[in-house]
């Protein structure tokens, strides 16, 4: 079996792989297979439905492919953007000025990293595997998609022809870039957590790590049908009176509270900064970080409308329920430090903003516009007071707040979705009530599904840290911490004005 | 010849080299300082932290003077940078050994 | 009627709202509610339209919604961006270096504040009512979708499915969505007069009054069916013979007019900054002015393009002119002060843009290529002048020209339509020509239309502002206008180098 | 008559040309016309097609359209934002602080010049005649489309309705619009040959003939049917046996390869900048570099995947192959660094990410992921290696690398187009095999292509400035290039942070 | 009077401005400097260049004072800005012809 | 020891600083200044408004000397400087207290 050679030396490995596709394509027929054969067929069908189709041979489903797509493809570019410029200037802002490119670098490298990783197995072994066919590991994906095949399209002799494999309504590789964008920033979200001195070469490493061993199995269980799917008969507390699992529309769990969590174990671990409390630590460029928000809230449309994976009403609703929680968020955290402080900050605005859209993500797909606000107005104030009064009170040194933003937000909105969300948005459970405000009962699976991801994702993190600690050292030396990890890490500088 | 070292407030940079114009000085240089005395500072807030911030933005102006002009160019800056709120600045006068012009070579007087 | 409460202690309210959902609505069946529903029965028999269907059920208008939807939500990201990061960046590298992040947290809390507004009763003023129904007032909206009822999906109990109010060729949801945008960045314009010197508690305030005041009848007089909108029953001038009312594509008046001169309003009473005059004021970063001039440019095709409001030939049009008029509008600004100063400015080049974008905001979905580029041209030239000899004859301190761009620019570009406007491109008027230059008539109600516009805008721009400054006071102290926005407003420092 | 005395007199041209338009269209009516007729036509018969309308009449066609305008429409924005913010940015940070306006200003003006002589004549010289007409020059496009005349919707007094002139499946304005913006992108990426030291006057000046004279002969052949279109029947090398000249999905020829060969010949004929190699040169500002590249990545999804021309499945291989691409490159040129120099640097991380975009944009729609690594990795490596060695071997001062980069991935990525190109992602050869890999014969075309087009972009490029330097100059006094370009041919500074 | 001025490293200030404002120094001025000397630069990598930046990044303290404070205060720097590693700087003492303070006018030590 | 305050053109401050090197001066330190002199500013423009900017960035050298070096340093400064053109600079000579080596408490000329 190749796959094992790959990860090793994948790029050798993949060129043979390439000359010999047909070959191992044979090899790996396997049941798992046939949902893009399906859909492979489906393609072919549609393209012989005459019955919709005009006197040019367009058919129904040509066009509306061409919409979802459209709105797909944009989403994943939205969803990039978020990573950088939106992050890489959000918490670039944020640090002092000598650890601006340490920041932005790791933003950029994950962007390439973690995208080829994606691709070799990463969306394998999040989305492998059909929940209907026999075989099925509701924990962690199967090999059906390794190295994109089964998700590229690929030459059909017989039919002499290509076969597109497809996912529902679009291209799967379109889905696989879109999911894609996702593994790049929930990592980077974690940064925060050990800005200013982590080891630029551990973090690459525990990137590796963690994308394969919490990503990769939560995004399985979230949306890949397995144990957390809402609905799916592997999921916990799944029984034929209960859907089971939990409503995660764009991450809640799979990315903010998993990447949160883990940023406060990275901060714990790792230890403060050289001259926390003593020294003070402004952001260098506040500038930066409000542009860095406002292109994360424009790019979490994306994010968010584009976890319909499709361009319809519901895409159009959760579009809403992200801008409405943004808006709520901002307003929110600024007023509060109005009231507590005296003044407003343009850093408390921003931080709003990003605390609503992180806390309306596991919901936008199930809640109208007033439910969002709340939602927004409730993820700003309690991120608000995590990173104000619980991070003092404990002083770890979560430097950027990816705990208290992502981790609290997440999980206030993870257990917010089961009391807002309605059927009225999406009809996920035949008809029957969601949330508890319209009489339903889902909201006990989404504090099982959040409970497990705190601790699934606290876990691991803390183990393979301590792994890490062990043998490579999360820390940089005193020495280049001082010295800033622009120059230390990579041999520039940010800016130089002279 | 004397070394004027003033440290004032930005506002008045504008106002004071006018004046030093008229007044016929023929130059003088000045850079951004950070400065810290009885004008208190102010507190700034990032997120939980809440901290305060002492040294205050000033100019320092630098102007080399003849011993003749001294007093004239001192009674200029006082007048025009002064507003009477603490955080004015000070002045600094310095004996100078020699003051030399890159381009010509004079030196003494002549080169300021 | 609950509705009236809301304003006051809204969040209260909603909770209840929220909860009490149904009865409320019951309470609110009134003929206006009927476009919605009836949209609502369309998407119904939409989906029932089977002539159209593919074996898998598929409709040719699903298959079109995705199409539009896809655009109309690409647009809408688009507009957002174009408040922020665009105007942030371009009005906040135009100021001082100590008031930067002033100007910057006027738009984010903008993009926050005036969403909310919009939500609770912003569109419901604006789009509120169906001119074809009896009770229908041109001059404001009615309450059928305050706290989105009416634009959200609602549980239908009979049909025991969801009910999707649609608006046209999208869901209602996406239309809110896409005009809450210009509800944004409308009165974030008006913030460059006041820039530098506005206590931010008066701009709220102001801000809240001047949207609801000013901005949501102007928009339901133009696009609601009002007594400006081309061709309504209510317009003005509408008669047998004449449509009546004026052409505005994307906001020529609603937007630009409409700020620009309550722009200049406000530079007349907040008067000159501290030192206007004396001191230098120069931009402290133009590379954010022109980075966020091309973000404005980019963002504009979503303003003008999307406000076709579908994804079809005309929208190409628009986007089409949009983007030759920013061309034209940029070598013009810059080709003229090379002429008349000898060098051609990097700032000139980016406000050509601007202006070049303003002037074709009225006719961008009316003119074909060629007419946008004088357009452009024209809109350039006068914007210079007007920022130019004008300014500094009458001495007012317009600090960052929202007034000499878009007052100026859109009262050209608001008169240029009804000299351009083609049927070719639009066949608004039933084949019957339109702009002069093809022999039509419109000419004297695009006239009359800006007269309006700078009556009405000017009139209740400056009594709200006397009230404010009667109560709050519209300026910050000396000491705090020296120390800067930044420090005396938010307690914040942009840049922090050191 | 007002028109006339607008401005000079291109625009008095235009003016009557609209006056008129009726006449001039009439003389225009040639067979070479007929596309655009027959698409009218086409858009006709679509409206009448009532097999697949719905009850209210929306046809498939319009339903595709809508979708693929979508997509078309948001990719053009994207290319655009690849110009400024983008590439504004990218260069912008590189140069010194005194000459950032500079660079930005070429951008900006680019932005704007470019567009307007593409109005003109440039897409009417690119892409105007029919292959399948007669009169077909395959060297050079025709009048047809000049001042846009049938690429405009116009009045058709016979039917009383507007005639849409159509490009297969999206407006032919869209076409255009989209075409467009590679028109400005191009000579954009030659300015960082001669970035701190050319003449504004002469960029101009040069940027105006090289459009005209390089960049439309050089559409028209690849894209316009010409003799390096791929299956074209005047195509070099074209016979029954063989489809003849290159497979160019998005510009590895018309782009890149061109814009680099000619930065190449403009840094030499230009000389080094003042004191190069003596005084240290940094960037001044890599954080705009790393936006910058960020936002080329983002935007390059349109590039690549908008060049489909509609939004199917191929569009979605185009956008994974783009996103591999850029994220191998990214990996391979920051761990190159930091095999041989010890660091992986920031510059190094945004450098190998465009390297790999410029080597994946020829193949992007004609391979599949894995390729797409294994491109990106050698563009990545190469370009690396010709920045470094190659450049400091021979000493040019090509300031920020645009032949480096652009001239090296370009050829690199031309020529493995025809080793990796697969049937499987797009079927351009009737089910012949295309790359080397899959058995196909493709190589000696794309090599021929790259061939001439070196040739051909060196040789007019190298006339250009020859003629440029006799007449105008092309380099700013030693006084200015010391004080720097913004304050010298702008009169401004980037930042004034007092 | 007297006036110091001493190159230090940055991350020392905020413990040294502590340590003299216990002394009773009453203010002082600082500004951006680079220094060169025994402490080597870095070396920086830009695509092909790598080159060597001599020039470290510093902060200058001006300090005014009595003759009677000069030694204590002098004697504070050393002891908080020593870390005994090369770069840690200069102090450079001055003869000072008088000091005004704008606002009062004040003059000599007073004006301190 | 004096200590020697130079205004010079930024891009001549790389070949001070090798020529400094050869005459085997150990150490320096540089700041940036604007200046204000015979040599004219330029004037710039923001869409309306056109103002003169009087002030030339410039780079101020301050270096500390024995009495011994400073003729050699003073003459090697103003060749390498020197362009002939106005704006050149100045070089102003302090008389210096004393000096202190933080790292190691050395004073006098040793500390330099
Ligand atoms: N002892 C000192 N040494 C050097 N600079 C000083 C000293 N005292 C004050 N300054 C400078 O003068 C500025 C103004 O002094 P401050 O005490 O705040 O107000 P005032 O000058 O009105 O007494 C300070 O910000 C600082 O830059
Ligand atoms: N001769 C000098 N004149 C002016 N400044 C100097 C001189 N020598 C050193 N400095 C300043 O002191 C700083 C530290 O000096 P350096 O020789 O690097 O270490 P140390 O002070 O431990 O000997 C330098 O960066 C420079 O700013
Ligand atoms: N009287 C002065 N005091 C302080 N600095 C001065 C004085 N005169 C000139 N300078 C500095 O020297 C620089 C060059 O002086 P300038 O008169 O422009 O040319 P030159 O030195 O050739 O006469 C000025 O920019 C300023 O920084």
């Amino acid at each position: 079996m190749p796959l094992v050679r790959v990860t090793g030396h994948s790029v050798l490995a993949v060129a043979l792989i390439l000359l010999s596709s047909k070959t191992v394509r044979a090899e790996e027929k396997t049941p798992a297979d046939s949902p893009s054969q399906s859909a492979a067929t489906t393609s072919a069908t549609a393209t012989s439905a005459t019955t919709a189709s005009t006197p040019t041979g367009t058919t129904v489903k040509d066009a509306k492919l061409a919409g979802d797509n459209a709105w797909m493809l944009t989403s994943a570019a939205l969803v990039l953007m978020m990573t950088a410029p939106g992050l890489a200037l959000f918490y670039g802002g944020l640090v002092r000025k000598k650890n601006v490119l340490g920041v932005m670098m790791q933003c950029i490298f994950l962007m390439g990293m973690n995208t080829v990783i994606w691709g070799l197995w990463g969306y394998s072994l999040a989305f492998g595997g059909d929940p209907k066919s026999a075989d099925f590991n509701p924990w962690i994906g199967n090999g059906q998609y390794l190295l994109m095949h089964n998700v590229e399209p690929h030459w059909n002799e017989a039919t002499h022809k290509a076969d597109i494999p497809m996912a529902d309504d679009i291209p799967r590789l379109t889905h696989m870039l879109f999911q894609g964008m996702f593994f790049i920033i929930t990592p980077a979200l974690i940064c925060g957590a050990f800005a200013e001195r982590m080891k630029f070469s551990t973090m690459i490493a525990f990137t590796i790590l963690w994308g394969t061993l919490v990503y990769c199995p939560l995004a399985h269980w979230v949306w890949g049908g397995g144990i957390l799917q809402f609905g799916s008969t592997f999921a916990i507390g799944h029984s034929p009176t209960s859907p089971g699992g939990a409503l995660d529309f764009a991450g809640g769990t799979v990315v903010h509270i998993s990447s949160g969590i883990s940023a406060l174990i990275c901060a714990l671990l790792i230890g403060r900064r050289l001259g926390y409390g003593s020294e003070p630590m402004p952001p260098h460029n506040l500038t930066y970080t409000m542009i860095g928000a406002a292109m994360l809230w424009v790019g979490w449309f994306g994010f968010n409308a584009g976890s319909q994976l499709k361009s319809d009403s519901i895409a159009s609703s959760a579009m809403a329920a992200t801008h409405f929680a943004a808006a709520a968020g901002a307003v929110a955290w600024a007023v509060a430090e109005w009231i507590t402080r005296g003044k407003p900050s343009a850093l408390g605005g921003c931080s709003g903003a990003v605390a609503g859209l992180v806390c309306i993500t596991p919901a936008s797909g199930f809640v109208n516009p007033m439910a969002a606000i709340l939602m927004g107005i409730a993820g700003g104030l309690a991120c608000c007071f995590a990173c104000t009064s619980i991070k003092s009170k404990f002083r770890y040194d979560d430097s950027l707040d990816a705990f208290g933003v992502h981790g609290v937000g997440g999980t206030v909105g993870a257990l917010l979705t089961g009391v807002f969300a309605t059927r009225a948005v999406s009809d996920v459970n035949g008809g029957a009530p969601l949330g508890l405000i319209e009489g339903g009962r889902i909201f006990t699976g989404q504090a099982i599904a959040t409970a497990i991801t705190w601790l699934f994702a606290g876990i691991v993190t803390f183990v393979l840290l301590k792994v890490l600690d062990a043998t490579m050292g999360l820390r940089v030396t005193q020495q280049q911490e001082i010295q800033g990890l622009d120059l230390s890490q990579h041999g520039e500088e940010g800016y130089i004005f002279i | 010849m004397k070394k004027i070292e003033a440290v004032i407030r930005h506002f008045k940079l504008e106002d004071i080299k006018n004046a030093l114009m008229e007044l016929g000085v023929q130059g003088m240089t000045i850079s951004e300082v950070r400065g810290f005395g009885r004008q208190k500072g102010h507190t700034e807030m990032y997120r939980g932290t809440e901290y305060a911030v002492d040294f205050v933005p000033k100019v320092k102006l630098e102007i080399v003077v003849s011993n003749a002009q001294l007093a004239s160019v001192i009674d200029t800056i006082m007048r025009t940078a002064q507003t009477g709120q603490i955080g004015d600045g000070k002045i600094f006068v310095i004996d100078l050994a020699n003051t030399i012009r890159i381009r010509t070579g004079e030196t003494g007087e002549d080169a300021i």
